[in-house]
């Protein structure tokens, strides 16, 4: 009796913690995606999504991860994991080197300051070539 | 709990393929592409989890693997002037 | 909730697609490609396409931007101001529209299982394929087994498309080395790292792919993809040292003589083309067996064709 | 509120049909020749959609059997739809080889452009370009 109740615990215990897991994995992707969409610049957009890819996908997959238990489908989770881990940054990095190379800089705070007010980038739209 | 994590990762997926359509910048798109990618991943894996099925996680693996590759051939091309840098993609600060 | 995920994706779809077709920078076009790729494989996972869906990111958001960089690096990047007005093809395209719209009124409406498409020949493949063959994926067994005829052709349609590019890409080779991303410690390190890991997930879909999504096409293009990955990351000369131009040549044709002659055998005990009963004693084993092999050829030929066709655009530099 | 619901019940084939014509009117409207083999590409997808749409059954699940389910979705045109994606590439792949080889030739890849060029000198074959 006593035994059968200490499991329920444990087991709930599993599912108040993956669950706590993967909404917060949930929060952080969330505030990834607004920051890519928020922030001035291509090098702290870069910042924002690295939100997504380490802490939002890690949190996710460790709740899904506790929630598989151990099984083949946990050991998957953690190769994508894992492959996260080494792909993301690279992908990350490959982006900045490109983007500095071909002579974009990182906007600075005084830059900013001196923008009139329209400080975000104006309607993007204006470099898209409509055709008529 | 996996409901609420699809809908976060749909709603991320919204915002990243704004930035995408948006730009200004050609790295912008290059970046919200790649995040596609990844949003992609773990919508995969949670659409999994939420229908019941969730043991297709090698297509995650796939997904990675050529994210990757695409990645990195657009910005070789882009770095090794292999390709043109064009100027009316510089975006506001031209 | 299927459907809503499905519509949100959808909408995503042609927001890019609509992004796609005003944009002028081809280079910007190639990269909406790739995440119209994604999306488009999402898509396919809400619709239940496993197979689908990992061939589509594989080749669309692979394979298909790459053949699209190695394009554009030899015409340029820019498109034109169109000159005249486009209102012909707008007036065209919307009609067409129309008239495609009014021919859905008669389509099956989403989802439903009572619709001829659903009822006709599918019920028997789900059926049938584990007593038949013994493969859980009814995918596998129709593309390897049911139908493998059409998978034959398609093969030997891609062989041809390969053979096409060579001819029209050939006896152009670069003289100097290509540039390889030789400071860039970052690269080369976790490159090194993940490339075995690709070709063993490779064979691992190959050969998994009677109980999971994945087969020849998919481990293919995932193969050709890690030699590719190489190739970018230490330079197209060394990515050749590995896996030569003829060699990928030669290879072309081997895949689809392999799938041909995996059928023939069973002529030599009397039985009909792609009759894969005549490979073992036990006829699921053979019908295993068969898979496998006529799946290797697919890999093979699908291999050597995206990096013929990756080669032959790298050396076509000026 | 009847069409609202015929909408919805149809979305996939009104999406279908709008990449379908976005690929159509990319194909006859544009005179780049690598955004027409995309708006090809494009089209090509819209045909990929518009055969799993209607394979797929609610409250099914993906054809790879197992005991603990019931409905599966149409594995039929799964498999067409594979083996064409992969023909696909192939063959966009070629024409994008003719294209490069047109640029070789002419060394343009706009429609205008080339047409202007063989109206100018029509007796020049322009075809035999390999002196570069």
């Amino acid at each position: 009796m006593s035994q059968a109740s200490s499991l329920d615990l444990l087991y709930l215990m599993i599912d108040v913690l993956s669950g706590a897991m993967i909404l917060a994995g949930s929060f952080f992707i969330i505030v990834g995606a607004i920051g890519l969409i928020r922030m001035p610049d291509v090098f702290t957009r870069m910042h924002a999504v690295s939100v997504i890819e380490t802490i939002g996908a890690g949190l996710l997959l460790s709740g899904l991860m506790i929630q598989a238990g151990p099984t083949l489908l946990a050991l998957k989770l953690f190769f994508v994991f894992v492959l996260f881990f080494f792909t993301a940054p690279v992908a990350t990095h490959a982006v900045a080197q490109a983007a500095l190379s071909a002579g974009e800089t990182p906007q600075l705070s005084e830059d900013r300051r001196s923008k009139t007010a329209a400080a975000t980038p104006v309607n993007s739209n204006d470099n898209e070539g409509a055709d008529d | 709990m996996y409901t609420f994590a699809t809908i976060a990762i749909i709603a991320a997926l919204t915002l990243a393929v704004t930035r995408a359509v948006r730009g200004p910048t050609i790295f912008d798109r290059i970046l919200a592409g790649n995040t596609v990618g990844t949003l992609a991943i773990l919508l995969l894996i949670a659409i999994g989890f939420l229908f019941g099925r969730p043991e297709w996680l090698d297509i995650a693996l796939t997904y990675a693997f050529l994210n990757l590759i695409a990645t990195l051939t657009i910005l070789k091309y882009v770095r090794y002037d292999d390709l043109e840098y064009d100027s009316s993609e510089k975006g506001p600060k031209s | 909730m299927e459907a809503y995920i499905n519509m949100v994706l959808l909408t995503l779809l042609a927001i890019v697609t609509l992004t796609i077709v005003r944009q002028r920078n081809l280079f910007s076009v190639v990269v909406l490609f790739g995440v119209y790729s994604f999306l488009m494989a999402s898509v396919m996972i809400v619709l239940d396409a496993v197979d689908v869906a990992l061939t589509e990111a594989a080749v669309g958001a692979g394979i298909s931007t790459v053949v699209l960089i190695g394009t554009l690096h030899i015409t340029g990047s820019e498109e034109m101001r169109p000159s005249r007005l486009a209102l012909l093809p707008i007036v065209t395209a919307a009609a067409t529209g129309a008239i495609l719209i009014w021919g859905t009124y008669d389509l099956p409406e989403f989802g439903k299982a009572d619709v001829p498409i659903n009822t006709h020949v599918a019920p028997f493949y789900l059926e049938q394929s584990i007593p038949l063959m013994g493969v859980p994926n009814v995918v596998t067994t129709i593309l390897a087994n049911f139908r493998s005829f059409d998978t034959l052709g398609e093969t030997t349609v891609i062989f041809t498309a390969g053979l096409g590019i060579m001819l029209l890409l050939r006896h152009k080779s670069r003289k100097e080395a290509s540039k390889i991303l030789k400071k860039d410690v970052v690269f080369r390190v976790i490159i090194k790292l993940i490339i075995p890991f690709i070709m063993l997930f490779a064979f691992y879909v190959h050969f998994h792919g009677d109980y999971s999504p994945g087969g020849g096409f998919q481990a293919g293009v995932m193969l050709a993809g890690a030699v590719i990955l190489y190739s970018i990351i230490f330079g197209a000369h060394e990515a050749q040292r590995v896996v030569p131009q003829s060699v990928a040549a030669f290879m072309i044709p081997l895949g689809v003589l392999i799938y041909a002659a995996t059928g023939a055998i069973s002529f030599i005990y009397g039985q009909n083309y792609m009759d894969y009963t005549a490979l073992a004693s036990y006829p699921k084993d053979a019908h295993h067996l068969g898979i496998i092999l006529i799946e290797l050829g697919v890999l093979i030929t699908v291999a050597s064709t995206m990096l013929s066709i990756f080669y032959a655009f790298v050396e076509r530099r000026h | 509120m009847d069409i609202l619901e015929r909408i919805a019940l149809h979305y996939n084939y009104v999406i279908m049909i709008f990449l379908m014509i976005s690929g159509l009117y990319i194909v006859i409207a544009k005179g780049n020749m690598v955004k027409k083999l995309v708006g090809l590409s494009l089209f090509q997808t819209s045909v990929y959609l518009l055969y799993i749409s209607p394979a797929k059954i609610i409250g099914g699940t993906a054809p790879i059997l197992d005991e603990k389910y019931k409905i599966y979705s149409n594995p039929l045109p799964h498999v067409l739809m594979l083996t064409a994606i992969v023909v696909g590439v192939a063959t966009i792949a070629l024409g994008l080889a003719l294209v490069a080889r047109i640029h070789e030739a002419y060394g343009t890849i706009e429609e205008d452009a080339i047409l202007e060029n063989d109206t100018k000198n029509p007796d020049q074959d322009n075809v035999s370009g390999e002196d570069q």
